[in-house]
């Protein structure tokens, strides 16, 4: 039988030595996208029903339920983020439970590079290429948006206060990664409010 | 003095001088001590002449202590690191720096550009506008090259920069613009409020002039409160410093830039990794603006010789780095804050004296000086300066406001004179985004009165002269800019130190010292030195009727040197004034524009250059081409490859190799980058028929259909094949190009238009690696992939798709063509889609498959008469235009664009339309874009009718081919029209249907 | 760069992360009526803009963040925002009765519809 | 007429400290009556001033202009002339201006500096490099002296250009017209007005217009910080700021205004000595006699009155132009400012009769009607003084939007200015 062979988007850049946070590809994560709206009761519960957790209706915020995790995305959208091996099942139980509910479910899984960014000064090397301000307590662990990221769209989330993931389009991820290998490289270092806690 | 000419003994409080290092000034090595600029540097080894000016090329030496500096501009640096115009006042030195002077030949003593100076009688302000016009073609050949190569400064680097840069964005509650007393004070009292502050100043050290401040706070000097102020700032936590920064430009909504010199003064930092310059892009949710004051020159008579300075930079030469300007000088002043300079060089054992414009100088600051002994001339000025490279002594007259030319004078032997005009706040900040400002007849200058956005001024940037005030009023504006952003900010409780400072006498304006012969007679009073415009070419401007103050300054670019007029404006404002009878007021002042001082384009451009600039998108499959070395194409911000040649084979060879294969084996080609968008819902039909121009409400589950999009207007913008998923759920592609744009497109007409309808949008283009397997063999190379599906003809027709698996793949395949051959557009997950493009390769070989690129399939397309929108169309041209009415609903009432196709001229006749060519030679390819005329004549103009759309030398048909937009072109079948080529060449084409392969189509539905 | 807010997810962020989208309440005359439209009243659908020096109403689509629509009222002088209002919605009235010149008279004859 | 300028002249001046020197225009206060006004003193509007007095004798004229002459965007732009439009209608008038841009000078003895040091576009893609081969054909059959270069060409002219062929957008050739180039933007609106002024027409500054009179679907006069000035026919100049003028008579317009930026570097001794623009990456660039590279970018995306642009637009254009030449990178920028382009839904210019008797328009020069100046004031005088279109200026009437017989440049050619 053909075995599919797997390739994640960053399989052939160069390595992130050198910099002062370090980066790396998190390649197995599962996405689905969730359109709906949260105005609709049926919606959300039939989205409750498969995921086991309610969709966050804050703007920016992220809901965890093991290991699954919902963005939000806009009021009518989510993304859903799981292991892998379980995105596909998830979008097609998705999409039966909301059977007869205005909403679409798409496997996603392959759309997205997840760089991680990991260690003291992250932020600071985030707002190198974004305008958000991610120091001043707005964008506590769990924050997630959607921004204008050097020249491309990305999607932030604050997993822990030094620890982002940024999630760009596929055919992005060199760029994003280049880009990141640069701001995080190492004599380069630029804090903000670096006395504050 | 020192053996150095100028080094003092003692004093310098920048300078270490226990660690000496050399520098190169022209070649010549100099010493210096770290902490030294440039400018103090080579004036302490005695030079004086630093550059050059730009029109007369007259010599000329530092003038001022910072960035206002006008006349000593220099290169730093070689080859590719070579930097020009920088100011000496403000360049750091490092052991082995190397610099050079600037607009001079072949030296800096000696210029022969000099001879303008002697000719400067004939070249008025604005002078080139009344010549240079006979014969006409001298301009061109003659005048101007020579023009230009007397002009501009100093020389642009050799090769491409080798440093890196970068953006950082910030947000601050407050932010202070300026480390003197006044910003420090106002950051410690924000900061107190808990808010967070970041204070920005230009120079390497925090203080700004308090160091050459009078007065006591508390019980030390006012530089030993400023430091210990900025000591308190550097530990608290929600204070941010940056120094070496300089607060460039003020946009809207408190949108501030400022540009950081990270290595400049000390370049083995890039060594280590840091950015050369980093631009920090500030939002501000207040802003203090402490940016000082600059002191104002004098005009006199020769007042730009080398030795002439701005008063206070004399006394920052002397206490912060040790270095005498002369031995024997002359203060200039019409202001008490200039005797403070006499004072300094008293102490530091320099001979100096006196000359004030006013009658009776009475400050504290007079009488100290009276009592140490120093002449003071009152009710006097300087008529005339003698000496060309250096001053060697001056003419000083009694003077009485407004006299006009002075009578008697008496030479006084000097080397150099510190002049002080008063001060002028620096308000360039305040005006960027619109500030209004006031005149103020006690400082004779303009201050800050009304902004509109969050900003204020305190200090000497506020027109406040005095320590004690400036602290009061910066601890309110700190204090209120924090309660501003933060209601709940507590206020500062420290208790203010107690100032004391000399009182002052009032200034008096003095905008021109009259000098012997009349007003504007051969002597020369330099208002914006870098350009030489003098009073007397304001004057001029006035008389020739260039009244407005805009008139003046473009007439004749005064204010326009790379200073901006920084210290020159409002003398150039007193000069008009004084001619024109209207106040300064009256005139007015010309626009301030960002930078506040001139900022590296890298710096601008940031990290974004090289290979970050402007992304290149990369399908799954783009290793794969690299590896084969492919030429690449930018397709939007996509690279496809082009075409893939071999070793030995040219670009050509290699696209009809690709072609061939598809059309009698099987060719492989990345279509990855075509736009996918998933639409779903119960009105996704409906709403679909409102999108394209042809019907979708129609199509059957299971199929696909062709379906074009048009603007508003009724022209073509895109087109690709949408399927039908289910009833309510649809896949529609896009052109590679098209595909954000079309999604967005889709999206603002849900939102905006018909937001009742139903209907989920979700871009899907790049969860997709998508490949077209084309040719008569395609079917057998699928089928060797273990489908588990049908892959029969009649199972699997064209225009339908499956969904499935191929072996381990999950796969979408859609049975439809762009080549004209039998063609399966086979899509799986992006992350598999290396995996499965190597299998099919390897299936394939046996078929003999290739792999083929864009530019393959552009002619395979041609070949079938198919568009490419883009190429066929330009934006202006219709569906109909193009041969494809019959996918123009006439049932549907509307749809995007279709009223347009009902406006006069686009239902008109004289259209161009869509045809075919074939050459009467069929080894001659036209030219792309080759225009077809109406009749051929000797020489143009001709009639044009229409033009080559694609053009190609087809290897399937062994002919060339072409297709074209021809006026009336469907009408014209077979007639032969004629296209006039560069160099009297005619190609002549038949017009033919553009389909010209395989017309019944039996090809694609094998 | 100016800092817009939008008013579906409420991010404020600079300028780069939105996208403008022209004037703001232009109706589509063949949504409603496909077949009497004149050419006079599709050239002014099309190409006819206010174009105030002053109070603007117009259209802004939050694109790197909710991806949603939205109307705003800004002066084009100052670039100052005066309200930012749902995307099927007018103005406050407040705003409304500030506005000159042809949006005057556009509100006037909205007012007057209702 | 007025002394004529020349190097004789300037002599004899210097002899006299240059103290006799006549104006070069008066001040004049308005008068109750002219046969026309133009409203607006750009150089669109002293130029129709100009050849209305000219070529058809109409000398009881004024111009009203709201600041200083020459202060709008004809004061603030980036200089670049050239004819190599893709289509007939454009062809028509900025090959009319750039010819009549040759013997300006002359003509009105004054020096504008018009430089036909070469303009070259560049090619980046591949579709950009098709799109300038078809208006290179079209090019010369109307009669054009234009030709497509090589990239070993474009390095020759342009030395410091970015010949890397692994670079983002490398050179794959250029569309060079020879005899395209610069002028002096002040001296363009200064020598017409001098040359206006010697005939008698009186250029009103600081005089802003505030009211349109109409009697019924005739223009009277109009109001303006001066007093009310009675006048038969008025021609509407006013670039940016036309909507607002024409919103006073009623007429609305197919307009928005936008800012469009530009900037200098500081003066540096010669770099390059041609015009290039780069249109794929939106950058133009020229040097100027005095040494600057003048640098033009892109517009801000909303309506703008305020003359001064975001810094996004220019730092776009700077990274760009820091990636075509890249030993710029350590040179500096010296002043950005920014002007209020009127921008047309098909991006060309209104030269046009309006529905109002006696009420023309001349608009819609966006961010490229500085090359067209000599040749629009040429056909709009005509047009004016005639009440019927100059065949040049017939295409650019306001009816094409009602047609649909647009001539929009951008989207053939992908080109602005
Ligand atoms: C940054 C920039 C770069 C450019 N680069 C180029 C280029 O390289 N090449 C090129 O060909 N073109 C270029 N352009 C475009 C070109 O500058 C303009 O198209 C041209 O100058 C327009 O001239 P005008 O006379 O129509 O308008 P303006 O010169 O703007 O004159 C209009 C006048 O009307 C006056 N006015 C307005 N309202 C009133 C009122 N109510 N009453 C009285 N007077 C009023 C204004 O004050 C102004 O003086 C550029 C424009 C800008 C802004
Ligand atoms: N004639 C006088 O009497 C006179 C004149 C000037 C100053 N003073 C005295 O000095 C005090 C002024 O202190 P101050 O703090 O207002 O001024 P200051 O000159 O001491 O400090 C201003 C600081 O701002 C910096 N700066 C200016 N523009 C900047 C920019 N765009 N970006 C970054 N940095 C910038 C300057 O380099 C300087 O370091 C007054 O209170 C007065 O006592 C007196
Ligand atoms: C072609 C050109 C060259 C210019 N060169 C300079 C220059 O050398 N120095 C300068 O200060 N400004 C220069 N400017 C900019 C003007 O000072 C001014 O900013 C511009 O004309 C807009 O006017 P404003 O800033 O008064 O609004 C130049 C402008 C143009 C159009
Ligand atoms: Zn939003």
């Amino acid at each position: 039988m053909l075995e599919a062979r797997f390739e994640t988007p960053l399989a052939n850049c160069e390595a992130a030595t050198g910099t002062y946070v370090s980066l790396r590809e998190i390649g197995e994560r599962g996405m689905i996208d969730l359109r709906g709206s949260a105005g609709d009761k049926k919606f959300l519960a039939a989205a409750k029903a498969v995921l086991e957790v309610d969709l966050p209706k804050q703007p920016r915020t992220s809901a965890t339920w093991g290991d699954i995790r919902v963005f939000w995305l806009s009021p009518d959208q989510w993304l859903i983020t799981c292991p892998r091996a379980r995105a596909q099942d998830l979008s097609e139980a998705l999409s039966a439970e909301l059977a007869g509910v205005h909403s679409l479910a798409v496997n996603v899984s392959d759309m997205r590079a997840i760089i991680r960014l990991e260690g003291e000064g992250v932020r600071e090397v985030v707002m190198k290429g974004t305008s958000i301000d991610l120091t001043h307590g707005d964008y506590p662990p769990g924050s997630v948006r959607r921004m204008r990221f050097a020249e491309i769209a990305a999607l932030l989330h604050v997993v822990e206060d030094n620890v982002i993931d940024i999630y760009v389009f596929r055919s992005y991820a060199h760029y994003a990664w280049e880009f990141l290998r640069k701001a995080a490289r190492k004599g380069s270092e630029v804090r903000v409010f670096p006395k504050a806690v | 003095m020192t053996g150095k000419p100028y080094r003092l003994a003692t004093g310098g409080s920048r300078i270490d001088r226990t660690k000496p290092i050399t520098f190169s000034f022209d070649g010549r090595m100099l010493p210096a001590f770290a902490g030294d600029t440039v400018a103090s540097a080579v004036q302490a080894s005695g030079q004086r002449v630093m550059g050059r000016s730009y029109k007369y090329h007259r010599p000329r030496g530092v003038i001022g202590l910072g960035s206002e500096e006008m006349n000593a501009l220099i290169g730093v640096g070689i080859g590719a690191r070579h930097e020009p115009n920088l100011r000496a006042t403000q360049i750091e030195l490092y052991n082995g720096m190397t610099t050079v002077s600037q607009n001079r030949w072949p030296s800096l003593n000696f210029d022969i550009g000099a001879i303008n100076n002697k000719l400067s009688r004939f070249f008025p302000g604005g002078f080139y506008y009344k010549t240079f016009m006979w014969p006409r073609s001298f301009w061109k050949h003659v005048y101007e090259p020579v023009i230009r190569h007397a002009a501009g400064l100093g020389k642009a680097a050799e090769e491409r920069d080798p440093d890196s840069y970068e953006h950082m964005h910030i947000h601050a509650d407050v932010v202070v613009v300026g480390g003197g007393i006044a910003g420090l004070t106002a950051a410690e009292a924000a900061a107190a409020g808990g808010v967070r502050v970041l204070l920005i100043d230009e120079n390497p050290v925090l203080g700004g002039i308090a160091d050459l401040t009078a007065g006591k706070v508390g019980e030390g000097s006012v530089a030993d409160h400023a430091r210990a102020v900025a000591e308190r700032l550097a530990a608290l936590p929600n204070v941010q410093i940056l120094s070496r920064t300089t607060a460039v430009g003020h946009f809207h909504h408190n949108y501030m830039m400022a540009f950081e010199r990270v290595a400049d003064h000390d370049p083995s930092l890039l060594a280590n990794g840091a950015p050369r310059h980093r631009l920090w892009k500030i939002r501000a949710g207040h802003i203090i603006l402490a940016s000082g004051a600059l002191e104002r020159p004098i005009a006199f008579a020769n007042n730009d010789r080398p030795g002439i300075a701005l008063a206070s930079a004399v006394r920052g030469m002397v206490e912060r780095y040790g270095v005498a300007p002369g031995t024997n000088g002359v203060v200039f002043t019409n202001n008490d804050d200039a005797y403070l300079t006499a004072l300094a060089l008293r102490k530091a054992g320099v001979n100096v004296r006196v000359v004030d414009s006013r009658a009776r100088p009475q400050g504290d600051l007079v009488k100290l000086a009276l009592a140490e002994g120093i002449e003071v001339s009152p009710s006097s000025v300087i008529s005339k300066v003698d000496g060309t490279l250096n001053v060697k002594s001056v003419k000083i007259a009694a003077y009485r406001k407004g006299q006009g030319r002075v009578i008697t004078e008496r030479q006084v032997d000097c080397d150099f004179i510190a002049m002080s005009g008063g001060w002028n706040p620096a308000l360039h900040l305040w005006c960027h985004n619109g500030g209004k400002i006031r005149f103020d007849d006690g400082l004779a200058s303009f201050r800050p009165n009304t902004h509109t956005d969050a900003i204020t001024a305190v200090g000497a940037a506020n027109g406040t002269m005095s320590v004690a005030e400036t602290l009061t009023e910066a601890v309110a504006a700190g204090e209120a800019a924090a309660k501003s952003v933060n209601a709940k900010a507590k206020a500062l409780k420290a208790k203010m130190p107690a100032v004391e400072e000399p009182s002052r006498g009032a200034l008096e304006p003095l905008w021109f010292a009259p000098a012997t012969g009349g007003y504007n007679e051969g002597n020369k009073h330099f208002i914006d030195y870098q350009n030489d415009v003098t009073a007397a070419d304001l004057e001029l401007a006035q008389r020739e009727g260039y009244e407005s103050v805009e008139h003046t300054k473009r007439y004749t670019t005064f204010g326009m040197a790379t200073d901006q007029g920084k210290t020159s404006n409002l003398n150039g404002l007193g000069v008009l004034s004084e001619a024109t009878g209207k106040s300064i007021p009256e005139i007015g002042v010309t626009t301030f524009r960002p930078p506040y001082t001139p900022y590296s384009f890298g710096a601008i451009a940031g990290s974004l250059t090289k290979d970050l600039f402007l992304p290149v998108r990369r399908t799954p499959i783009f290793q794969w081409h690299k590896d084969k070395g492919a030429v690449f194409e930018p397709v939007g911000q996509w690279r496809r490859a082009y075409t893939y040649p071999t070793a030995g084979e040219d670009k050509h060879a290699a696209i009809a190799r690709e072609i061939l294969a598809v059309r009698n084996k099987v060719g492989l080609l990345d279509a990855s980058t075509l736009g996918k968008i998933e639409i779903k819902g119960p009105d996704a039909a409906e709403f679909l028929d409102r999108m394209y121009t042809n019907m979708f409400s129609t199509l059957k589950v299971g199929k696909c259909r062709y379906g074009l999009m048009m603007n508003e207007l009724g022209f073509l913008t895109d087109d690709g094949v949408t399927v039908r998923l289910a009833d309510d759920h649809f896949l529609m592609h896009t052109t590679s190009g098209g595909a954000d744009r079309i999604a967005a497109w889709l999206e603002e007409w849900l939102q905006t238009e018909w937001t009742h309808y139903k209907v989920f949008v979700t871009p899907v283009t790049e969860q997709w690696a998508q490949f077209a397997v084309a040719g008569p063999r395609a079917r057998e190379v699928l089928q060797k992939l273990e489908p588990d599906f049908d892959m029969s003809n009649e199972a699997f027709p064209h225009m339908s798709f499956k969904v499935g698996r191929l072996g381990g793949y999950p796969v979408r395949v859609f049975r439809i063509s762009f080549s004209g051959e039998m063609s399966y557009e086979v899509a799986t997950p992006a992350n598999l889609g290396r995996g499965l493009w190597d299998a099919i390769l390897a299936a394939g070989e046996e078929f003999g498959i290739e792999a083929y690129g864009t530019e393959a399939l552009h002619v395979l397309r041609a070949e079938k008469g198919y568009i490419v929108v883009g190429d066929e169309t330009d934006g202006t041209t219709t569906p109909i235009d193009v041969g494809l009415e019959g996918l123009v609903s006439k049932k549907k009432a509307d749809f995007i664009g279709k009223r347009s196709l009902e406006q006069s001229f686009l239902k008109g006749p004289n259209r161009k339309q869509l045809v075919g060519l074939l050459t009467d030679d069929p080894n001659e390819v036209l030219p792309d874009g080759a225009y077809a005329v109406r009749e051929v004549k000797d020489k143009p103009p001709m009639d044009m009718i229409g033009q080559v759309t694609s053009t190609y030398m087809s290897p399937t048909l062994g002919r060339s081919i072409a297709m074209a937009l021809i006026e009336n072109g469907r009408a014209r079948m077979g007639e032969t029209i004629s296209f006039p080529l560069e160099g009297g060449k005619v190609v002549k084409a038949r017009i033919v249907s553009p389909v010209f392969y395989d017309q019944d189509g039996g090809r694609i539905n094998a | 760069m100016i800092v817009v807010t939008c008013p579906v997810c409420g991010i404020k962020g600079d300028e780069t992360d939105f996208h403008y989208g022209g004037q703001a309440h232009v109706r589509r005359p063949a949504t409603t009526d496909p077949v009497n439209i004149t050419d006079e009243e599709q050239r002014d659908y099309l190409f006819i803009r206010h174009n105030p020096k002053g109070l603007h109403f117009e259209r802004w689509r939050c694109d790197r963040g909710c991806g949603k629509w939205f109307h705003a009222a800004r002066d084009t002088v100052t670039l100052d925002f005066k309200a930012f209002y749902g995307i099927t919605e007018l103005p406050p009235v407040e705003l409304q009765q500030q506005a000159k010149g042809p949006w005057a008279d556009y509100f006037q004859s909205r007012a007057k519809a209702r | 007429m007025k002394s004529r300028y020349s190097v004789f002249s300037l002599a004899r001046n210097a002899f006299s400290y240059h103290k006799d020197w006549e104006r070069a225009w008066r001040s004049p206060s308005p008068k109750a009556e002219y046969d026309a006004v133009i409203v607006g003193a750009g150089g669109h509007g002293l130029a129709t001033a100009y050849y209305l007095a000219k070529n058809h004798g109409m000398t009881n004229i004024a111009v009203v202009e709201k600041g200083w002459l020459g202060g709008g965007n004809t004061g603030r732009n980036t200089t670049i002339i050239r004819s190599n439009y893709l289509q007939d209608p454009s062809i028509a008038i900025y090959e009319l201006s750039r010819s009549l841009y040759e013997n300006l000078s002359q003509e009105l003895n004054y020096n504008m500096m018009f430089s036909p040091r070469g303009l070259m576009m560049l090619c980046q893609t591949e579709h950009e490099f098709r799109a300038m081969k078809r208006t290179s054909h079209a090019n010369r059959l109307a009669g054009l002296d234009c030709r497509m270069i090589t990239p070993a060409e474009v390095k020759e002219i342009v030395p410091i250009v970015n010949d890397d062929p692994n670079c983002r957008y490398p050179i794959l050739g250029a569309y060079y017209q020879p005899r395209g180039g610069t002028g002096r933007h002040d001296a363009v609106a200064w020598g017409y007005a001098r040359g206006a002024d010697a005939m008698g027409v009186d250029i009103i500054q600081n005089c802003e217009v505030t009211g349109i009179r109409r009697e019924g679907d005739k223009v009277v006069g109009l109001d303006t910080t001066k007093g009310f000035i009675k006048t038969r026919k008025i021609g509407v100049v006013a670039a940016g700021h036309v909507s607002t003028i024409m919103d006073l008579a009623g007429v609305r317009m197919p307009i928005e205004s936008m800012c469009l930026q530009a900037l200098v570097s500081e003066p540096i001794k010669p770099l390059i000595d041609c015009v290039v623009m780069a249109n794929t990456v939106h950058g133009y660039i020229s040097q100027s006699d005095k040494g600057e590279l003048v640098i033009g970018g892109g517009t801000d995306p909303y309506n703008n009155y305020s003359q001064r642009g975001s810094f996004t637009a220019l730092e776009h254009t700077v990274t760009a132009l820091v990636e075509t030449f890249p030993v710029i990178s350590r040179l500096r920028m010296l002043r950005q400012w920014g002007g209020i382009v009127d921008m047309t839904g098909d991006r060309s210019p209104i030269l046009s009769k309006t529905d109002v008797q006696g009420l023309y328009v001349n608009c819609g020069w966006g961010t490229g009607g500085f090359k067209a100046i000599p040749g629009s004031g040429w056909v709009f005088a005509d047009t004016m003084a005639n009440d019927r279109p100059h065949p040049i200026a017939e295409p650019f009437s306001l009816k094409r939007f009602t047609e649909g017989r647009l001539i929009d440049e951008s989207v053939a050619a992908a080109v602005a200015h």
